[in-house]
């Protein structure tokens, strides 16, 4: 009998309504979690995947040697590589495209890649403005790669105990 | 004093136009800070969600986030409007239209203090009354107009939310009227007079909290916005809608929820009337207070929008025909048993 | 001519346009959009004719009821409109006739009789009272019966038209909130006591 | 050999007293690793990847190597055989770099799956590995020498199998490797399936080289159209491109081979000069049209000429290698305009038994069969390089000890099997000598010879063949090559061996190059008051359509055929290359599409008809073939073109054919011996041949196969004392024609070409006027 | 002022119209209603003319139980509408005609 009045009270005096409002209301005075993105950042694990890049070796020979495994595994089918024999002989890349909205980055092609060529930086402040931008070309991704080199190889090695 | 300064202007017209020029003029004293508090209140609304979501809301265009909504209005001018294939072009552009008029319209009625008002009709509530129904034709005609599908069930359920509720609302306002004994806001206010326990929220508690809800529930508000529910029905009858068409639709809707906080403002809580009708309060002029009230109710709607999931569509309509008219009935008795059968009557007048 | 004059004749105008079209458009919706203008110029003419209340319900009544009413049977209904027009450009000279005959006769006859300037009588409750208090004050005296009655209609109307249209959806699944949560694990589970099994005699095979 | 049964993993399965374990293994796919072992070749035993468990035996014995006997239990997955696989696979990846994802074997490499399975995580070997260096052995096979390890697989298909032994195992112990001998190039015309054999990336394709791997490609089936086999083939195709062809494995047709023409022939689909554009030729300048222009224009000039009354003077030529649908529709289309000329034989230049003609060229063996004949004897023909598996079939029946071969050929050629007798004459003599064999025969089996038979001989004593023959009777085979029938009195030749099959009861074959049978099945063949080919050549016709066919390369009197296209008032030309430089003749090229972008149905030498897939889209904007000729049939208003699939054009094609009637027979309907033989030459003998990657646009256009040693080049070869009576030497420039128009060529000493004749290849530019008609004389050039 | 005429004729011509809609959409249920409905708003116009003429609110009362009754009888007449083209698919007068007699 209580129990019934009782909730008869809960139910005529809103009870359930005004605490849902005072969860609400109490957050409304706490301290704002936002962060100013562009003035302020969060800190970013070694194993952030963002935009695509292309390494080389320190003596400027690029990496990569066409083994298409990173094409083969990509699940979204971003990355298109032709390749050919060089002048030289060895195997290499004629074209290594990858779509930048195809992709999912999921990191696969990272983990694939039998000589740590292309890795995905943790650069995700990119844009385009030309729906034809959306490809990336192995020159772009080299000079990716060339240009974020200390903080690729500095990632790497701080994630190396762990691979 | 203004109309003999717009006399000086206006001398040499005919009589009509005079008055007609004279009506625009009162009309668009109150439209536009109408519309200024509109765009503000819809950057109220994404600053106090924020706020109750532990963020901060927009900062960036102006200082603190504050021209937010000069932005938004001069994206939404310089979109596309984009009309659907096959769809009633002048019904699809009217629709929109015919939304925000009657939610502007409803203004001229309302006393923001003791002097200001633009037509201090005596069926005034009435005159509200038939003017937010009509706002439910901008709903069903936007729906049909879009041929299309989610539009148009959207619309549906929209409409028969809107007309469901405003049953209830009406009911909640017959209340007022009993207890006031007129249609005119103005005197409906000053039957308030007196201090925070005279106002009539606290006889017609019940048919104040009916009112209230079902005032979110006319203008689609969350928790009762299934006529938008994005996971259910992508955007509602709106959703064929972008640019102008769109934002005169998003205008209607903010000034709808003003007009029901103006509204609950009069009939419940004293209008332009202090809390406490001595010195300092008393000096202080009625729009203020009004304006003052209104926040904090228009800030409710806010609080419940930040607080509440989203209502099934069985459930609106369950609590409104089943738990929100039954209660007004029963209170309306309850009005009018107690102020003519028994001793206590009195706290109904 | 004064603002109310021209105010009179212009919505005048608009009722006559709309109520033509509420009777020749060839989309239901059309119609049932042009009879919401019809009721609303309408209003507006008995607004000028100094019958604030009943205007005002004319507007909240039909305009946001009925009409939506309307307009919801007409949007919903899946009607074979070409089968339903049939006939009608066959009608429509001998109609149109008709109506203007019948319209010119009428008028003639109502202006000779009625040619007088609408007169400013006074209600009987003084100048300051509203026209609804007037309406008020008879409906509630002298009409009492006749609006109980009227009430009972309404009534009637909503159970009618509820009892017509309720059906008990059988392709709809639903479950009940309340009866499950009062659901007891008696209900749902039965324990059974019962000997173990011996086991069988496999190995004896082999 | 005796039944018997064995145990194998506590099964029992039958098996034959004798057969190796992996052979009952394999029959009832039970895994076991091996690289070295293949069922084509004979086992060696060397990679010991396929050890297992015999019980008894002190030792885990080689699958491959074990004779099976009665009651024998072995145990192919116990912890002593996957302990043996799994030592040998570390013993193998010693010396095996591990540079899978750069070797082209990847992804369809045995080493690499077997080294999941059986393979360590990291290797003990400390040492430096063993390098070895690879050699260029040839355009088509690229060699990374490394990698090999050892299974001898080539070794032994070269020795075997393709009858050239090019690879070798020189070395012992650490420093064995692999390697042509003399640092020679591979020659083989099927070399290419050592790239299939090899179980590692150490033999690779060199035109497929690192361009794509090998989980990405796509199979389709295709037919090959290069030769009267149609053998079956997976084109393997990656975003468009043809990228790689490889065997698809028929017992009946071609096994799991395929000749070197069929594999690397793709490389002319993607090659520069694809003509992507219809272009038409105006004012002497060749322009690219649009489709519309291009049929329009063709339209017109063939509407002129009929127009003019020269209706039954527009000719067809027809490549050989096209397919049964695009044949039908060419002849319907040249009979429609109101020819009856239209044909394919581009390379026959006797036709006077055409009224007498069997249905198709056929060999009334089947394909399989050609391995187990007790006799062969080649009439003009170098098998080896005109049907490459065929002559692969004949040389297992040879090296089995079981066929006896006998040739009479103008050459001596380099054929993979020995011959018992091996009769080279000019092309001359070879009728009287064939006569001879007749004659022969006709003695030894007591049938009267007609009378024709004994004018002809010139008296050769061919009693051992002729015995030979007869003793085979039903076993013994009589083959008509590509010389018997581009032979100036081929009809002769054709009705003196068809005498002899039927004399000794021997089968008879003739094989014609490409789709040949296809072409007759499709009547692509001159009417009752049409011209054949020869004719339309010598005839002057006003108008010529060419389907795929370049008949200035495609024929081997060019010379003629250029002057005939020459005085042609319009010629339209389908085809898929571009109109080469010195083409001055051509007035419409319609680019047509290769065998990889158009499905189409091939007729083999058995009649039978197999269909190939349409591989990849069409290159830039050529068309296939049989819908550019439906089109333009609707262009000039013909009636029947409104076919809308290919399969509306197969069934048209193949409705009026009953499929009693494809029943392979190649023997003229009545023995015509009496036609005159044609006069012979004096002086120097010209021998025109076509080689075999010049033979049709195709293999033309593919560069690998361009630059291969079975494309000397135009080279005149003649014989050492030849030279000598012309005070020639090897190297010379000479004059070579008939005195009003000359071919300036280099000559080469060839010991295989008989005295006075010269040997001319055709299908090339170079060569054309060297085979002007008229006297042949050479002079060394200023 | 407006004479009391104008504003009669104002109602004959509303009269009019809606006979002549129920003339020629008489196969059209919903618009017969709709009709109707325009009927009895002339018929009001009348009412309300008069009772502005006369002074006397009864005119006006009788407007309002006009109206109450209209909006009884077409929500009765639409659920019916609703029922019937459940039943039948259709809505046309001409296919009701199952009762015969």
């Amino acid at each position: 009998m209580t129990s019934k009045l009782q909730q008869l009270y809960k139910t005529f005096s809103l009870q359930e309504l005004r605490k849902g409002m005072g969860v609400t209301g109490r957050q409304f005075f706490n301290k704002k979690t936002t962060i100013m993105y562009p003035e302020e950042k969060t800190p970013k694990s070694p194993r952030f995947r963002g935009l695509h890049a292309l390494r080389r070796y320190p003596n400027g020979e690029e990496r990569c040697i066409a083994c298409k495994l990173c094409e083969a595994v990509c699940p979204a089918l971003a990355i298109t590589i032709d390749s050919e024999e060089r002048e030289d002989g060895t195997r290499r890349t004629t074209r290594y495209d990858i779509d930048l909205f195809k992709c999912i980055y999921c990191g696969f092609c990272e983990e694939a890649c039998p000589v740590d060529s292309i890795v995905l930086t943790d650069i995700h402040e990119f844009h385009m403005e030309e729906n034809e931008e959306r490809l990336i070309d192995k020159k772009r991704l080299l000079e990716l790669g060339d240009k974020y080199e200390a903080d690729i190889a500095a990632a790497r090695k701080q994630d190396a105990p762990y691979r | 004093m203004i109309y003999d300064t717009f006399l000086l202007f206006t001398g040499w017209l005919p009589e009509s136009v005079q008055t007609i020029s004279w009506i625009v003029v009162k009309i668009l004293a109150i439209i536009a800070p109408l519309m200024i508090c509109v765009a503000y209140f819809t950057f109220a609304e994404r600053k106090v969600i924020g706020y109750f979501q532990t963020r901060v809301g927009p900062n960036r265009v102006g200082p603190k986030g504050w021209l937010q909504p000069i932005a938004d209005a001069v994206k939404l001018m310089f979109k596309e409007l984009v009309i659907p294939a096959r769809s009633n072009r002048y019904l699809f552009l009217f629709a929109p239209v015919l939304s925000l008029a009657p939610a502007l319209a409803a203004w001229a009625v309302i006393p923001f203090s003791d002097t200001l008002v633009l037509a201090n009709i005596d069926a005034g509530l009435l005159y509200i009354l038939a003017l937010t129904s009509m706002g439910v034709y901008g709903v069903i005609l936007a729906g049909w107009a879009s041929n299309s599908k989610y539009a148009f069930l959207g619309s549906m359920r929209s409409a028969a939310q809107i007309v469901a509720y405003e049953i209830a609302m009406g009911f909640a306002l017959v209340g007022v009227l009993m207890v006031a004994g007129s249609l005119n806001l103005h005197q409906i206010v000053t039957r308030q007079s007196g201090g925070f326990w005279e106002w009539y929220w606290l006889p017609l508690l019940p048919l104040m909290l009916v009112y209230f809800i079902s005032g979110v529930a006319e203008t689609n508000r969350s928790p009762f916005d299934v006529a938008e529910g994005e996971s259910e029905i992508v955007a509602g009858f709106h959703v064929e809608y972008s640019g102008m068409g769109f934002a005169v639709f998003f205008l209607a809707e903010y000034a709808n929820i003003i007009l029901i906080g103006a509204l609950m403002v009069l009939m419940f809580f004293g209008g332009w009337l202090p809390p406490v009708e001595i010195a300092p309060l008393t000096l202080l002029p009625g729009l203020f207070w009004f304006g003052m009230k209104t926040f904090i109710v228009c800030f409710l709607f806010l609080w419940l929008r930040a607080t509440f999931p989203r209502y099934r569509y069985d459930q609106i309509m369950r609590l409104g025909w089943k738990v929100l008219i039954p209660v007004t009935l029963v209170w309306i008795v309850v009005i009018g048993l107690g102020k003519f059968y028994t001793p206590i009557g009195f706290i109904f007048s | 001519m004064t603002f109310l004059q021209f105010a009179f004749y212009l919505f005048s105008t608009i009722l006559v346009f709309a109520a033509t079209m509420v009777v020749t458009a060839r989309n239901p919706v059309k119609s049932a959009l042009y009879l919401v203008l019809s009721f609303f110029s309408a209003a507006c003419i008995w607004m000028i004719l100094h019958a604030e209340f009943l205007a005002i319900v004319l507007v909240l009544v039909y305009v946001g009821a009925v009409m939506v009413l309307f307009l919801f049977v007409v949007m919903m209904l899946d009607i074979d409109l070409a089968r339903l027009r049939a006939g009608f450009t066959r009608y429509l000279p001998v109609g149109g006739l008709v109506a203007v005959l019948m319209a010119m006769e009428i008028a003639l006859a109502l202006h000779i009789g009625f040619n007088t300037e609408l007169s400013q009588a006074v209600s009987a409750l003084g100048p300051d009272t509203s026209n609804t208090q007037i309406i008020a004050s008879v409906l509630y005296t002298d009409y009492v019966y006749a609006l109980e009655i009227a009430a009972l209609i309404l009534l009637t109307a909503i159970i009618a038209a509820i009892i017509l249209t309720m059906r008990k959806r059988t392709d709809h699944k639903y479950t009940d909130p309340g009866h499950q949560v009062t659901v007891k694990r008696e209900d749902r589970l039965k324990i059974i006591r019962m000997d173990s099994e011996k086991p069988q005699t496999a190995d004896s095979s082999k | 050999m005796s039944s018997v049964e064995i145990e194998i993993d506590g099964r029992t399965y039958p098996a034959e007293a004798g057969e190796m374990l992996i052979e009952v293994t394999d029959r009832n796919s039970i895994y076991i690793p091996r690289f070295c072992y293949h069922e084509k070749l004979s086992v060696a035993a060397n990679c010991r990847m396929c050890l297992i468990e015999v019980e008894r035996a002190p030792k885990p014995l080689p699958a491959c190597a074990t004779p099976v006997t009665a009651g024998m239990k072995v145990h192919t997955r116990s912890e002593i055989a996957i302990e043996a696989q799994k030592g040998t696979m570390e013993f193998l990846l010693i010396n095996h770099p591990l540079d899978c994802p750069v070797c082209d074997q990847g992804g369809e490499c045995p080493l690499q799956d077997q080294a999941l399975g059986y393979g360590k995580d990291n290797s003990r070997f400390m040492e430096r590995k063993r390098s070895v260096p690879s050699d260029d052995i040839g355009p088509l096979i690229s060699t990374e020498m490394t990698r090999c390890i050892h299974c001898t697989r080539c070794v032994r298909y070269g020795e075997e199998v393709a009858g050239v032994m090019e690879m070798g195992a020189p070395g012992r112990g650490e420093h064995v490797r692999i390697s042509t001998f003399l640092d020679n190039t591979i020659d083989s015309e099927v070399s290419g399936n050592m790239i299939d054999l090899c179980p590692v990336g150490a033999l690779t394709s060199k035109p497929f080289r690192f361009a794509a791997r090998s989980w990405e490609l796509t199979d389709h089936q295709s037919i090959s159209p290069h030769d009267c086999l149609g053998s079956n083939m997976l084109i393997q195709t990656l975003r468009n491109r043809v990228e790689r062809v490889v065997p698809k494995e028929n017992p009946d047709i071609n096994e799991c081979w395929l000749a070197d023409r069929d594999r690397f022939s793709y490389q002319a689909i993607h090659s520069e000069n694809r003509l992507t554009r219809p272009m038409i030729r105006q004012d002497g300048t060749w322009q690219e049209v649009d489709w519309e222009t291009a049929l329009t224009h063709a339209a017109a000039g063939l509407k002129s000429i009929i127009d003019q009354g020269k209706a039954d003077r527009i000719g067809g030529l027809a490549q050989a290698t096209s397919s049964l649908e695009e044949f039908h529709l060419f002849q319907k289309l040249i009979r429609a305009l109101g020819s009856e000329s239209v044909d394919y034989r581009l390379q026959q230049n006797d036709f006077r038994d055409d009224d007498i003609a069997p249905l198709f060229p056929a060999s009334e063996l089947p394909i399989r069969d050609f391995g187990t004949r007790s006799s062969v004897l080649l009439i003009g023909s170098n098998i080896r390089k005109e049907q490459p598996l065929l002559s692969l079939r004949i040389r297992q029946g040879w090296r089995e000890g079981r066929t006896a071969v006998s040739v009479i050929n103008p050459i001596d050629f380099d054929l993979n099997f020995e011959c018992m007798v091996s009769q080279v004459v000019p092309g001359s003599a070879m009728l009287s000598r064939t006569a001879a064999l007749a004659n022969a025969i006709a003695s030894l089996t007591g049938n009267a010879a007609p009378a024709e038979v004994q004018a002809l001989s010139d008296g050769y004593d061919a009693a051992l063949v002729a015995q030979q023959l007869v003793d085979a009777g039903p076993e013994g085979l009589i083959v008509l090559g590509a010389f018997a029938q581009q032979h100036p009195d081929a009809s002769l030749l054709k009705a003196l061996s068809s005498w002899i099959a039927k004399t000794t009861g021997n089968r008879l074959a003739i094989l014609a190059p490409g789709n040949g049978a296809g072409g007759a099945l499709a009547n692509c063949l001159p009417g009752k008051n049409g011209l054949n080919k020869q004719a339309m050549l010598d005839s002057g016709m006003s108008s010529f359509v060419l389907l795929g066919s370049q008949p200035e390369l495609d024929c081997l009197d060019a010379y003629t055929a250029v002057k005939a296209l020459e005085n042609a008032d319009f010629v339209v030309q389908l085809t898929a290359f571009k109109p080469e430089a010195h083409n001055r003749h051509v007035d419409v090229a319609l680019p047509i599409c290769s065998f990889a972008e158009t499905a189409g149905s091939h007729v083999n030498c058995e009649g039978k008809i197999q269909t190939a897939q349409v591989a990849i889209k069409p290159v830039g904007e050529s068309k296939p073939a049989w819908k550019i000729l439906r089109v333009l049939g609707n262009f000039l208003n013909l009636e029947g073109f409104d076919q809308v699939t290919l399969n509306d054009v197969t069934q048209e094609a193949l409705a009026a054919m009953d499929s009693a009637d494809r029943m392979p027979n190649c023997r003229p309907s009545e023995f015509r011996l009496d036609s005159p033989v044609s006069s012979t030459q004096v002086g120097l003998e010209p021998i025109t041949y076509m080689p075999m990657y010049r033979g049709d646009p195709l293999v033309r256009n593919a560069s690998a196969l361009q630059s291969a040693a079975d494309n000397p080049g135009p080279l005149a070869s003649l014989h050492p004392e030849t030279l000598k009576d012309h005070s020639l030497k090897d190297g010379d420039w000479v004059e070579i024609g008939n005195g009003s128009v000359s071919a300036h060529l280099q000559i080469i000493e060839e010991p295989r070409v008989p005295r006075h004749c010269v040997l001319i290849p055709g299908g090339y530019v170079e060569t054309m006027n060297a085979r002007a008609p008229g006297t042949l004389c050479i002079v060394k050039a200023g | 002022m407006i004479p009391l005429s104008h504003a009669l004729i104002l109602g004959a011509v509303l009269f009019s119209i809606s006979v002549v809609g129920i003339f020629l959409n008489r196969k059209n249920l919903v618009i017969l209603l709709m009709s109707i409905e325009l009927l009895l708003l002339a018929v009001n116009i009348n009412f309300i003319a008069f009772s502005h003429h006369l002074g006397d609110v009864a005119g006006q009362v009788f407007v309002f139980f006009i109206l109450t009754v209209a909006a009884a009888e077409s929500a009765i007449g639409l659920a019916i509408l609703i029922v019937l083209f459940r039943a039948r698919r259709t809505i046309n007068v001409d296919d009701i005609d199952m009762l015969k007699g």
